[in-house]
């Protein structure tokens, strides 16, 4: 049974048909690429998966599983996560409460052990602090684990944003434009970081970028978006070198 | 009958919050403050109107004209001492400074005029039309502030959509520093703001006087709440919005006092505003932007 | 025409610009170049008035704007295309490019300007009355620019502004950047990337952590080893 | 870690702070040193600022705005003195007042909690103009509440007191705009003191715990916290059920603290509840202690004018405005904050920490 | 206008050295019933002053000081404590129902004793053996409204707007329904206001109207009074008008035209337009120091202070006497007096704390009042 499974999706804004019969299947591991001209619909397939959005038509199965028109918080649980366009961080808390937030749904004490800080509230915590580290650690981002969220230069708030979402256990994680912002030495680094946490976190990765160094670097499959259908489908390589597609986004 | 009239009464208690709704929500919508102050903006203007009018012998045209500009001026001096100072703190930190500045109004207007209530004339002397041999009267108070009041709210409109400085509006109160870029003297545009507002205020502390004519330093404190909750009713930062949230609420408040209970008609009036807010979360007419993520 | 000195700019404590001097002359094209938090948008951000800074001086040609406010720079016939795109979400998209004509008020010159930045970006004439905070950040991003095109600048500074733009509209970009130049409007230009900035422009400075480490003609600079290791990716 | 520590220290300080002057003014009090305008402020300060930390964590760490407060304040104040009063001679001094204070705390929380539900739907100022709108409810109905006793229990009226058609011998327990009178005077200095060191205690551990930490997410970036998989509407409504609560506790305080309880505009309407807020964002939002601070500052200070005679409220509005420049402006921060005149200087050791930004 | 405001000083008479009487006044000086407030401090001062200048109480100076409760109970309180603070022995106040329960607790306790010009809730008695009214109190007022209407068949379908807001509205208007149903008077609608709507009365009298009451009963103040007259004139609503003492100050509010207050009914003690000279006096006093003419609390007030007196000289107490002894002897002394004053002939106290005086009921005619006993 595939990781993924989009069929047929499709969404409108008004008289906008911003995504129509969307398909997507992805199997466990993989390493996938969601590529398509600007305003084709992309970030809008990554609403639909997450619940932001309600696709008005299709369903989303993950791990066989119906997640369509679930709630956002709901299909977190079920096991997607995902980094946004837009950098959304808890801004005004330290990058460490950051990933504690996400860790929330994997360790368990209640408001009232809180309240009155039962032990159970300073093993847990520490547990806790222990795992952010961890994650942290990964991004190079444990020295700064102190610092306001905010107060990290941009490049660094993209990786706490995906340290965030790995917090909380995904089985398939969504990055949307991760390199944006970043130079080239640093997006080879994201490259690596990218790579590093799919083995050590056994994640399923879709990503949308429009870093082509990135994209042929590390996607083994991409579906092309055109206008909110699919123009192409398959191994990075193939589709890269469709000429609909090197019309329609690459240039040349 | 009955019915008419209460609808009647109830518009013309709606156009006076109306009237007084328009000028916070041109502030709120431009410069995002609840600006509370507001309703004493409109006690000063109404006691100007009542010095140059009862103290002084003046024609009423007169006297409003010479509200109107004191009330712009206060406005623009409250402005510049206590809101310019906080432009790039938290809103909550200008609302709190508002509520001083309200404080300061009513205390200045004690020191002044005294505590005494006043008789306030009306500034229209019409009487009004009469229906159905008298038994429906719409007084000529009412019918003056609707008029007003659309007037008001149509070269509002216009004045937000085609002009430059409203233009200008538009982008400060969309993202000040954005705003900048584009050439745009952020304070200049915010002032002009509030010297709009306190000169509505000034309009609408005559007419307000002129329908419920009993003027203390605390005149505009009730109704700058009931204002500021017609504003929210109707879509706060829309202008139409402020009209049709006023009069609804004069409407709601008359009708629940005349149909179900006289002493329980606050109560009514807030539930409806509640209800009405949850099915429409952003007000009657609020535009209601999803954030794009 | 620009002319930058000594300039410290300060968040708090944080000192993000340590004095940097540097001149951009009338129709170049001048990149600004440096890793993540050099401190590139801290100095386009002081430049056109939407900071002060702690000490030193900006010069418009000749004269100090240093205290001049926001609004009267840009009036100046300077232009800004700011970071993260700053779009007047409420707004239409054609709205949002009224705005950018805001100081200008010739009816003629203005539908002149409509035309070339719907030439440019034919996406947005197709979405003239979405609001411009549901365009993908794509479109946002063409948005910026093009509203920055509106007032028909002698200077414009960019911060960045092929961040998010597909392949196709990166060159689009670079070409558009270009035949403004030819045009005669100057140019200060913060990019990623720096292959591509390089590649059109005049000259660029490098900067790193608040200070200007290396500057000189672009073309050289493209083929500075150090440059390349560290900031082209090779 | 180290953050944390640095917030429970500042609890320390507040709270050893606050000890220090209970023990100071108990002794004063005790002595007869204590002016009976300071004496007979001691418990209300201690009411407001209670309510005032409720109110903070709303605003400050569920990021919502609510004018109602007061509204919450009232709803304690009414049920906890409606029971002492109806219980007055049947349950001793000490258990009725426990649970007059369980009660007022409770009814506190299940209005804080059925007012959530819609409410926190909504956003920004529509929320804070339906809570406004919950608190003047609340007041206007039990402007015109009237509940008597007598012995065929307990008779009801939303009209007037006739209607309740009580024996001659029947006792009033809320007699409409009158209120309750007779509430017996339980609130003491040592009791509300102990209240405001739970209250603070109650607030700065929930703030820092697994479900605060949830709430900060929520206020900060809704759909973020979304997510990462926290269930939005839950920790809304047990932030805001929470803070309703400790008004709650404030307002049983003041209701066994005064002889008169009325439901007027100024006590438990928008205007006090505008006036908590002045505490709230006075004090420094999200910040706590500040938030005592400002309430025992902004109480004192119009009592201290008094002298001042008519000009007394003109000043004490000037004072509220130059403060709120003071404390806020971010010119006059930075001036203050080459001069070195920062709030640590002037306040001691309650200093803003970072969190309250 | 009238700018008494200002000119209001609460404490004047030096307290250094010699002993002195300190009494101590509570009221609205600022907020939304400042007016009544400041009236009682104006006309308490008067009082002082003369009685000073007369070699005061039993050969001692009074010392005045007022301080300003907001109508606010926990104000009040605090005005109150501020008053012991400054060694108040004997309090006039406080102007409002509400605040002066909270009060008369405080000085029930403490052992001072109170006299309040104008608070006429029972409430404000009840229980407390040390308060007494000056003013009518509500049931009081309610009562004789109710039978003088009856009585003089002053109508026949009575109507009540009542402030449901307010302690003394709302129990003034269920002591006069109450009585109305004793003495068979028919009431055929009943409609509240609040404070937080106090300006637009046309539902409520339209349907007063609807339901044909030829006399509206309205107990409330003359602020809100002035616009009910206004907006029944609008209406053409012409029943007879029926207020109780807060209606008193009505023809006192400026530039409100008087002709539409032609054939008010209200119950007051004291108009100020009366010939005796105590009146002449007073007002013209009151008029002098502060502008505009007092009314009926001011009337209340000043009298409170010459009761006072009368009741300490009968006492013969001097200041050197501990508060309670002050008060426990007041409290004797003045359920023996019997005074005549600005508001009344021959009153006197009960050891409920009631008065016991005839109300006046007057009626306006050509500006004025004219009794009608
Ligand atoms: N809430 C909305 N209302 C109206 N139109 C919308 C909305 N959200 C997205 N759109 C439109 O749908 C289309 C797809 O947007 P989307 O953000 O998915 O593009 P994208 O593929 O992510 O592009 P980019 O690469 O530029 O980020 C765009 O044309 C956009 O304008
Ligand atoms: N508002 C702020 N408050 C505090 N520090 C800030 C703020 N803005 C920027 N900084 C800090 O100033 C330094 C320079 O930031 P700046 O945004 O100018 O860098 P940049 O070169 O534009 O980086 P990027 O490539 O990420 O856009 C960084 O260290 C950043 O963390
Ligand atoms: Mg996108
Ligand atoms: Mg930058």
């Amino acid at each position: 049974m595939s990781l993924l499974e989009v069929t047929n999706l499709g969404i409108s804004f008004g008289g906008l048909r911003a995504v129509d019969e969307f398909n997507l299947t992805i199997e466990q591991g993989e390493l996938y690429g969601l590529i398509g001209p600007n305003g084709a619909g992309k970030t809008t397939v990554f609403n639909m998966l997450t619940g932001i959005y309600q696709p008005t038509d299709g369903k989303i199965f993950l791990d066989g599983k119906d997640i369509t028109g679930k709630k956002t918080a709901e299909i977190n649980k079920a096991g997607i996560a995902r980094t946004f366009q837009n950098i959304r961080l808890f801004g005004d808390q330290s990058v460490l409460d950051n990933v504690k937030i996400g860790l929330h749904n994997s360790f368990d004490y209640g408001t009232a052990t809180g309240i009155f800080r039962l032990p159970k509230y300073f093993n847990v915590e520490k547990a806790m602090d222990e795992k952010a580290l961890e994650i942290l650690s990964v991004f190079g981002l444990d020295k700064e684990a102190d610092v306001l969220a905010s107060n990290l230069p941009y490049g660094k708030q993209r990786e706490l944003e995906i340290a965030r979402a790995l917090a909380t256990n995904p089985k398939l994680l969504l990055l949307d434009e991760p390199a944006a912002g970043m130079n080239p030495n640093e997006t080879k680094d994201l490259m690596n970081t990218i790579a590093l946490i799919r083995k050590e976190f056994g994640v399923t990765i879709l990503l949308i970028e429009h870093d082509m160094k990135l994209v042929s670097g590390i996607c083994e499959k991409l579906t092309v978006l055109n206008f909110g259908r699919v123009l192409s489908q398959g191994q990075t390589t193939d589709v890269l070198n469709d000429p609909e597609v090197i019309k329609a986004y690459l240039g040349e | 009958m009955g019915f008419l009239t209460y609808l009647v009464n109830g518009l013309s208690l709606g156009s006076v919050y109306a009237l007084i709704a328009l000028g916070y929500t041109m502030v709120y919508g431009i410069a995002k403050m609840l600006n509370f102050a507001h309703g004493d903006v409109i006690m000063i203007g109404a006691y100007v109107v009542f010095m140059c009018m009862s103290n002084s012998g003046m024609p009423a045209v007169v006297s409003i004209v010479i509200s109107i500009v004191c009330c712009t001026a206060l406005g623009m001096i409250i402005e510049k001492i206590a809101y310019k100072p906080l432009r790039k703190a938290t809103n909550l930190a200008v609302l709190i400074t508002a509520i001083g500045v309200s404080y300061f109004l009513q205390n200045m207007a004690l020191m002044i005029f005294g505590s005494n209530p006043v008789s306030f004339t009306s500034v229209i002397n019409w009487e009004g039309l009469s229906f159905a041999d008298g038994a429906l009267k719409i007084t000529g108070n009412a019918i003056v502030t609707i008029i007003t009041c659309v007037v008001i709210m149509i070269v509002l409109m216009w004045f937000v959509k085609n002009t430059k400085p409203g233009q200008a509006m538009r982008a400060v109160s969309e993202d000040k520093d954005a705003a900048v870029l584009m050439g745009i003297n952020v304070n200049a545009t915010i002032s002009l703001t509030f010297a709009i507002g306190s000169g509505l205020a000034a309009i609408a502390g005559a007419l307000l006087c002129s329908s419920y004519p009993s003027l203390t330093p605390y005149t505009g404190s009730m109704p700058g709440i009931k204002a500021f909750t017609a504003a929210v009713f109707g879509g706060i930062g829309s202008i139409p919005g402020a009209l049709v949230g006023g009069l609804l609420l004069g409407i709601i408040e008359i009708l629940a006092r005349a149909y179900i209970s006289s002493q329980l008609a606050d109560a009514i009036v807030f539930a409806v505003l509640i209800i009405v807010l949850l099915v429409k979360p952003t007000g009657i007419l609020g535009k209601q932007i999803k954030e794009k993520v | 025409m620009l002319k930058v000195e000594d300039l410290v700019v300060n968040y708090g404590v944080i000192q993000a610009l340590k004095g940097i001097s540097f001149e951009v002359n009338e129709g170049e094209v001048i990149a600004l170049i440096g890793a993540n938090g050099a401190g590139k948008t801290t100095t386009l951000q002081t430049i056109s008035g939407m900071l002060t800074p702690t000490s030193g001086k900006v010069l418009l040609e000749g004269t100090d704007i240093t205290k001049v406010p926001g609004h009267k720079i840009v009036s100046m016939g300077m232009a800004h295309v700011p970071e993260g795109r700053r779009v007047f979400a409420g707004l239409t998209v054609l709205e949002n490019l009224k705005m950018g004509a805001y100081t200008r008020s010739n009816k003629s010159e203005i539908a002149d300007a409509f035309e070339r930045v719907y030439e440019s970006f034919p996406r947005l004439k197709e979405r003239q009355n979405q609001l411009a905070g549901t365009l993908s950040g794509g479109e946002q991003q063409m948005l910026a620019m093009g509203r920055a095109l509106m007032s028909q600048p002698r200077i414009v500074l960019m911060d960045e502004p092929s961040m998010g733009l597909s392949p196709i509209y990166v060159e689009e970009i670079f070409n558009i950047i270009e035949s403004i130049s030819k045009a005669g409007t100057t140019v200060l230009l913060v990019e990623q990337n720096a292959k591509k900035a390089l590649a059109i422009a005049d000259r660029a400075y490098v900067l790193e952590t608040g200070n200007i480490v290396l500057s000189g003609d672009a073309t050289t600079l493209l083929n500075d080893n150090s440059i390349k290791k560290a900031y082209l990716g090779e | 870690m180290k953050k944390l520590n640095k917030s429970t220290q500042k609890l320390i300080t507040t709270l050893a702070v606050i000890v220090v002057l209970y023990i100071v003014m108990s002794i004063m009090d005790g002595t007869g040193n204590l002016s009976s305008l300071m004496s007979g402020l001691l418990v209300p300060v201690c009411a407001y600022s209670l309510v005032a930390v409720g109110l903070n964590l709303c605003v400050g760490y569920l990021g919502e705005l609510s004018l109602g407060h007061a509204g919450f304040m009232c709803v304690g104040a009414f049920t906890s003195a409606f029971f002492s009063k109806l219980f007055q001679d049947s349950i001793p001094d000490v258990p009725r007042f426990i649970l007059a204070l369980v009660i007022g705390t409770l009814m506190a929380a299940l209005f804080g909690f059925l007012i959530a539900i819609p409410v926190l739907r909504l956003s920004g100022d529509y929320l804070a103009i339906v809570t406004l709108a919950f608190g003047e409810i609340i007041k206007n109905v039990i402007n015109v509440l009237y509940v008597g006793v007598d012995s065929n229990g307990l008779h009801f009226s939303i009209k007037d007191q006739m209607s309740l058609g009580m024996e001659p011998t029947g006792k009033m327990l809320v007699n409409g705009a009158q209120g309750i009178t007779g509430t017996p005077r339980q609130s003491t200095f040592t009791i509300a003191v102990l209240l405001l060191i739970i209250a603070l205690i109650v607030t700065h551990n929930f703030v820092n715990s697994r479900t605060g930490r949830a709430v900060k997410a929520i206020r900060d970036n809704q759909i973020a916290a979304e997510t990462v998989g926290l269930p939005v509407t839950k920790y809304k409504l047990v932030a805001f059920t929470i803070s309703a609560a400790i008004a709650g506790v404030g307002g049983v305080l003041y209701a066994h603290n005064i002889n008169s309880l009325t439901a007027t505009t100024n006590n438990f309407g928008y205007n006090m509840s505008i006036m908590i807020l002045v505490y709230v964002v006075l004090g420094g939002i999200g910040n706590f202690s500040g938030s005592v601070i400002a309430a025992v500052v902004l109480t004192m200070l119009p009592e201290m004018l008094r002298g001042l005679s008519t000009y007394r409220m003109l000043i004490y509005s000037i004072v509220l405005i130059v403060l709120m420049l003071f404390n806020w402006a971010p010119a006059i921060l930075k001036w203050r904050e080459e001069h070195g005149i920062t709030t640590a200087a002037i306040v001691g050791k309650f200093k803003k920490t970072k969190e309250v930004r | 206008g009238d700018n008494s405001a200002s000119t209001g000083s609460s404490e004047n008479v030096d307290t250094s050295g010699e002993l002195t009487w300190k009494i101590g006044g509570i009221g609205p000086t600022t907020g939304g019933a400042a007016q009544y407030g400041q009236g009682v401090m104006n006309a308490i001062q008067i009082a002082v002053d003369e009685v000073n200048a007369a070699g005061g109480i039993n050969g001692y100076q009074v010392a005045f000081n007022f301080q300003d409760d907001e109508a606010d109970p926990q104000k009040a309180v605090n005005a109150y404590n501020t008053l012991k603070d400054w060694g108040m022995q004997i309090l006039e106040g406080t102007v409002t129902s509400g605040a002066c329960a909270a009060v008369s607790a405080e000085t029930y306790n403490d052992r001072i004793f109170q006299v309040t010009p104008s608070a006429s809730s029972t409430s404000v008695t009840e229980g407390h053996d040390n308060t007494f009214q000056i003013c009518f109190s509500d049931p009081n007022q309610g009562t004789v409204s109710a039978d003088y209407i009856a009585e003089n068949g002053l109508g026949n379908k009575i109507g009540i707007i009542y402030d449901s807001s307010d302690p003394y509205s709302t129990g003034v208007y269920q002591n006069f329904a109450t009585e109305a149903a004793n003495v068979g008077l028919e009431i055929v609608a009943t409609e509240a206001f609040t404070a937080d709507s106090k300006t637009d009365f046309t539902t409520q009298l339209q349907k007063c109207k609807d339901a044909e009451a030829d006399l509206l009963f309205l107990p409330f103040y003359y602020t809100e009074g002035s616009i009910v007259l206004t907006q029944a004139n609008k209406m053409g609503y012409e029943p007879t008008m029926f207020g109780v003492d807060g209606f008193d100050g009505l023809l006192g509010v400026e530039n409100f035209d008087v002709s539409l207050a032609e054939g008010v009914y209200l119950l007051t003690p004291f108009a100020a337009d009366a010939e005796d000279e105590a009146t002449q006096s007073f007002v013209s006093k009151y008029e002098e120091q502060y502008g505009g003419t007092p009314n009926q609390f001011a009337a209340d007030a000043y009298d409170g202070i010459y009761i006072l007196k009368e009741a300490l000289e009968s006492a013969n107490l001097t200041p050197e006497a501990s508060n309670e002894e002050i008060c426990e002897a007041l409290i004797a002394a003045i359920q023996e007096v019997n005074y005549d004053g600005l508001t009344g002939e021959g009153m006197t106290w009960n050891a409920a704390g009631e008065v016991s005086k005839s109300p006046k009921a007057v009626i306006i005619q050509d500006g004025g009042y004219v009794s009608v006993q």
